[in-house]
Order: structure tokens, then sequence, then C-alpha cells
């Protein structure tokens, strides 16, 4: 069940010619869910700071 | 006999308390008259005990189930297409009409009755809007800023008409920064917290 | 309810842009389109329906632009409110209303200019029946979206109440082909106006909870 | 006794308490999961006798897809809780899932398309599945920008929950009737993901990025509801004491 569909690395990126269609998937799917987690975590830490700066003791 | 009553009402708009544990009733043949600075919440106070918006906590409670209120916010639901003549035709049946049209002669509206109320000064707009409290029988009166553009005269036939129905035992309720001619029970608004003379 | 019916139908006939604009974007959208293509080479009682169906989403969006906007603004809710306690019957009159004012006269004329187009004298009939039941299912849903958005004007109403107009204008486009191909008609027709009830009935429900959220 | 039941364990602090201490397990698990899955999918299995290699997308295009309708019923559910037992909670999280839910509906659409190139030579075709993807992405949108349009922010939660159930209900009838309708003309030439005649080897990959992509948003959701809980209720206590 584990054996390389592929021989090389060559053959990995090209696909028989479809390699442009799955990797420009992959690449911009990945790259989108990896944004909303980094734009999730500033925006906590930009709340959080905030909350500290509108309660600190004046 | 008592109108309705609210009790500990607490209201917050977006975790922002406005006001906080108020209680209070009405009677009939009472007044009372609601204080405040800009931004107190009389106005939200009122479409509380309108039914209209819901308090964070506490209860409003009519004794009668279908209490007949007569309300007049800062939205004077005029239609400015209309003539004033079309906008009462709107608003009243038949019998209510005759009481409705002699209070545009008393305001003296007459002469502009059949004019687009669009072209009516913002004072004459006022009255007419006035004129669906006036002319309606109800048990509760509810005005906010009555006195708000009417002239002199216009002002002491509304303190009149407002005593003589207190004298008929309607209940009424108003917010006003000036103090009407009616001896009225006084809640005043202020920041968080609030008092009854 | 006949209060409301008689107060509804007033205002709207002081109201000439409500009610005329609707029908004449109607008949100019209709002549305008078959003058941009190119008759001679098109068939043109091919594409005739589906102008149609463009037109009667362009002039439901218009028609029902504004319908409780002014009410709102004025408080003329608010004093519904009161008397009322609930808008359902508010919502219901002034949808039907609308659709006995502007909706049908929509739906002549896009009967009336399929007529001209060739379509047979048997099939006018069919298609202001087929056109009136679509009219009521559009209004009721754009009268959701503007609902939703009173607040802010009509175009947020658009946005959300278009999804839910898909499946009337896929109806809509299967019942004209039937009339076409001249067969299964009265059961599109059936349904229609079964979906076209409840959802006149339904549809006020959750208007009038819409509608109690915003005077809140 | 039910409402009570249900407050008691809804309430935005016990939630954030709660995910916090999750929260790693999750995404730890979520991102072994999809990078095994796509690594079994993309490098091991075999080839697709008739697609050739393009087939590949599916193991990110089919999750995607599933849970672009997933997170649409489950902020359908919390819609139903906010409207009836008034959970505050519930509000939030649809508020927090719905972009979530438009990013993960668009990579859906998006790797569909790409993928239609080379196996049909178009990029768009009109049948039930796509067009009630779309329409679900255009919900979600409208959700959003209708929260987005209130000052008043217990309004915008009530009108957006209403906005959410009816969605609920159009999306089925929108596939149907789409269904119903390309009938009509041509029998469904394309079926975009046999499942049920997939060969295990593609199989078991698909399945295990399913799982990973799901405990992953799972664990985006936990990230976006927090900092949402944090600002809406940034005046109470328990928050100033957890900052």
């Amino acid at each position: 069940m584990f054996n390389l569909a592929f021989d090389n690395f060559n053959d990995i990126l090209y696909m028989q010619g479809h390699g442009i269609y799955v990797w420009s998937v992959y690449l911009i799917g990945i790259l989108m869910i990896a944004t909303s987690f980094l734009i999730a975590n500033k925006r906590i830490k930009a709340i959080q700071k905030k909350i500290k700066i509108s309660n600190a003791p004046s | 006999m008592k109108l309705f009553s609210a009790k500990n009402i607490t209201y917050s708009i977006n975790e922002n308390k406005l006001f906080h544990n108020l209680s209070f009733s009405v009677n009939a043949s009472e007044c009372l008259h609601i204080k405040g600075g800009n931004g107190s919440g009389k106005s939200t106070l009122l479409r509380i005990i309108l039914g209209m918006t819901s308090p964070s906590k506490g209860l409003v409670e009519s004794c009668n189930q279908d209490l007949d209120i007569s309300y007049l916010g800062h939205k004077n639901a005029i239609k400015n297409y209309l003539t004033p003549r079309e906008n009462l035709d709107l608003i009243f049946n038949n019998i209510e009409l005759k009481n409705a049209f002699e209070w545009v002669q008393k305001f003296g509206l007459s002469h502009v009755q059949d004019e687009l109320t669009a072209n009516l000064s913002f004072g004459q707009q006022k009255k007419l809007a006035l004129i669906r409290v006036l002319a309606k029988s109800s048990e509760l009166i509810v005005l906010d800023e009555p006195f708000v553009g009417l002239d002199h005269a216009a002002a002491d036939q509304l303190n009149n008409f407002l005593n003589t129905k207190l004298l008929q035992g309607v209940g009424l309720i108003l917010t006003s920064h000036i103090n009407p001619m009616i001896d009225c029970k006084v809640l005043e608004l202020g920041r968080n917290n609030a008092e009854i003379n | 309810m006949l209060r409301l019916i008689k107060a509804e139908s007033f205002k709207l006939s002081k109201k000439l842009k409500s009610w005329l604009g609707p029908l004449l974007i109607m008949v100019l959208v209709l002549i305008a389109f078959p003058l941009s293509i190119d008759i001679s080479q098109y068939d043109l009682d091919k594409f005739y329906f589906s102008i149609i169906v463009v037109s009667l989403l362009m002039t439901a969006f218009v028609a029902t632009e504004g319908m409780f906007e002014e009410d709102f603004e004025d408080g003329s809710l608010e004093q519904e409110f009161l008397i009322e306690k609930d808008f359902y019957k508010v919502v219901f009159s002034k949808i039907l209303v609308y659709v006995a004012f502007i909706g049908i006269p929509i739906a002549f004329i896009g009967a009336l200019f399929s007529f001209a187009n060739g379509v047979a004298i048997v099939s006018f009939a069919k298609i202001l029946l087929l056109l009136s039941l679509s009219n009521l299912l559009l209004f009721n849903l754009f009268a959701f979206g503007n609902a939703l958005s009173i607040n802010k004007g009509a175009m947020l109403g658009v946005l959300t109440a278009l999804p839910l107009a898909l499946p009337v204008i896929i109806l809509l486009g299967r019942a004209i082909r039937s009339i076409q191909f001249d067969e299964g008609f009265t059961a599109i027709i059936a349904l229609m106006t079964g979906i076209g009830l409840i959802i006149s009935a339904i549809m006020p429900i959750i208007i009038s909870a819409v509608l109690k959220t915003h005077i809140d | 006794m039910i409402t009570a039941f249900i407050h008691k364990f809804s309430s935005p602090k016990s939630f954030v308490n709660l995910t916090e201490k999750i929260y790693p397990f999750l995404i730890i698990f979520g991102v072994s999961m999809l990078i095994f899955g796509w690594a079994w999918g993309l490098f091991f299995a075999p080839q697709d006798a008739v697609q050739g290699n393009s087939y590949r997308i599916i193991f990110l295009h089919v999750p995607s897809v599933i849970f672009a309708e997933l997170i649409y019923f489950f902020m359908a559910v919390c819609a139903l809780m906010h409207l009836v037992w008034r959970v505050k909670l519930a509000a939030y999280l649809i508020k927090s899932a719905a972009p979530i839910g438009a990013m993960i509906t668009f990579i859906g659409l998006f790797s569909g398309s790409i993928w239609g190139i080379p196996t049909w030579g178009t990029w768009w075709q009109w049948d039930a599945r796509i067009t009630s993807t779309l329409i679900l992405f255009i919900m979600y949108l409208g959700i959003l920008t209708l929260h987005g349009s209130f000052s008043n922010l217990e309004k915008a939660d009530r009108l957006m929950s209403i906005l959410v159930i009816i969605g609920v209900i159009n999306i089925p009838i929108i596939k149907k009737s789409v269904d119903w309708w390309s009938t009509l003309h041509q029998p469904a030439s394309i079926s975009v993901s046999g499942s049920s005649s997939i060969d295990p080897s593609m199989l078991y990959p698909l399945f295990i990025s399913v799982i990973g992509l799901g405990f992953t948003l799972i664990a985006l959701g936990i990230l976006t509801s927090r900092s949402y809980i944090f600002t809406r209720e940034k005046n109470k206590r328990w928050v100033l004491e957890h900052v």
C-alpha cells in the first residue's frame, strides 16, 4: 500500500502535466488555513492587550 | 387602581448598564415624570414600559392585559407624502375623527389641512402628531418630550388637556426637560442609580 | 385586518413612484432586451422567457424596496405594535396589497409581451397565472430580505434574499418549458400554488419576528 | 429545567476554560492527521485510471466541501439554541464559525474549479452540487454582512440566527431543485466524487484527511471564538481575571 506512486522528485512536481493544478490547489488551501490561524492568534493578542490597558490601575 | 408596575428593571446595551434595579408603578389618575440627562435612557425606559424593548432583567406587568395605550415618541408616525387630513383619516375611525378635527381647529391647523405634510413647519407637524394622542380615548398616555417644538399657547392647551385627563382617571407617563404644569411624581435617571421623589 | 388592507392600499396609491416605477421598469426591460440581441440571428421566442424571468426578478426587487423602511423610520411600526401587539397582520396585508397592486399588473405586462412575441393565445392565461404566482413567492422572499435590513437600506436585503429566490426561478423555468412543450403544466401550477400558500402563511411570522427585533 | 441546564454549561467562561485545555491536543492531532493523510494521498496512493494524477485534489476538495456544509449545520443548531433558549454563547459561536465556513467553502469551490480544468475541460458546471455550494458561500457572506450592519449587537445576534435558520432550509431545496432542473435537459454527466466505487487505497487517505481537517478546523474555531468572546465580554470580571 505504501509504494511511492512516482519515480523521482521531478515526477512528483510534474504529475504528468497535472502537477500545476494539484500543487496550486494545495498551496493556496494551506496558505488560507494557516493565515486564518495567524489572524486569530493576532486578534487574541490584540484584545488581551487592550483589556489589560483599559483596566490597568491608574 | 394600579395600571402597571415595573420591578427591578435593569437594562444594558452591549454589556454597558444603562440603569439598574428600577422599581416603580403608575396608578390611574397619576402622573410620572421621568427626568435625566441626554443618554440616561429615558426613551428606552418608556419603550420598556410599552413592551417594545425587553429589559435585560426585571419585569413589567400591566394589570390589565389589553391596556389601551396612546404613545408619542421621537418618531412622530406621520406620512409626509399625505396631507394632515389624510393622515388623520388613516389613523382614526369615524367616531374619533370628529374629535381629531376639533383639535385641528384648536391648534389652528385648519388652513393647512389639505397641504402636503412635508411642507408644514416642525411645530405644525408636532401638533399633528400630538392629535394622535389627544383624540384617542385611552387608559394610559405615554409621551416622549411632548413640549419640544410647541409654542406657548399650544403648550398651555396640552397642559390643560393632560390635567383634565388625569382627573378623568387616565394614567400619564412623560419625559421632559422642562417641568410640565402638572402634579407629578418624578423619577430621576442618573448614572447607575435612580431616585423617586 | 380590513383596516390594515385599506390603509396600505391608500398609502401605496399615494406613492406614485412605488407602484408606477416597477411597472415602467418591467416594460423597459422587456423592450430593451430584444433590441440588444440580433433578432435576425436568434430565435426570439426561445430567449424570451429568460428575459421575462430576469425582468420579473428585477421588478420584484424594485417593488419591494423600502417596503417596511418608511414605516420603520417614521414610527408607524411602533404604533401598529401598540395596537396589534404583533406584526403578522401588518406584514400579511402589506404583502397582499403589494402583490395585488404591483405583482399582478407586472405579471399582466409579462404575459402581454410574451403573447405579442408569438405565444399562442391559450397560453396567455397560463402565463399570467404562472407569473402572478411567482410574484407572490418573490415578493414574500424579498419582503423578508427588506425586513432584515430596514436600518441599512435594501442592498443588504438583496444579498441575503437572493439565494432564497433561486428555487423560485428554477421552478419558473421548468413551468415555462412545460408551457412550451405543453405537458405537465397543471402539476407544476398546483405545486407552485401549494408553495405559495405555505410561504404566504409562514413568511409573515418570520418577518414579524424580524420587525419585532428591529423595534426592540 | 432544560433551560437551567443549558445555561449552566454554556457560559462563555466555562467554554473558554474548557477549550483552552483541549486546544493543544486538537491542533497537534488535527495537523498530524492532515499531514499524514495528504502525504499518503499525494505521494503513495495509486494513479486514477481515468483522471490521472489530477484526482489527488480530492484529498483537499472533498473534506472542504464536507465541512462547508457541516459548519453551516452547526451554525443552524446554534441559531436554534440562541433563539429558543437565549444562549449567548451560541450566537458568539455562529459569528466565529461563519468566516471559517466562508473560507472552507471558498477552498472547496476553488479546488473544484481547478480540478475541473483538466478533467472536464471547463472550470464551471451548473450542476446541483456546485450551484448549491456557491449559494452556501454567498449565504456565509450575507450572514457576516448582516451581523456587521448593526450597532446593537444583541439585535444583530438574533437577526443573524433567524437568517441562518432560513438558510438551512434553503440549501437542500436549491440542491433538489437544481437536480430536478438539470435532469430535464441532460442526465447528470459528471459526478464529482463517486465515493461508492472508490478504491480503498484512495479511500483511506481521504478518510484520514477528512478527520484531520475536521480537527484542525475545530481548533481554528476555538481560536476565533476565543478572540470574539473576549471582544464581546471585555467588561466582564471573568475576562479580566482570565487575561
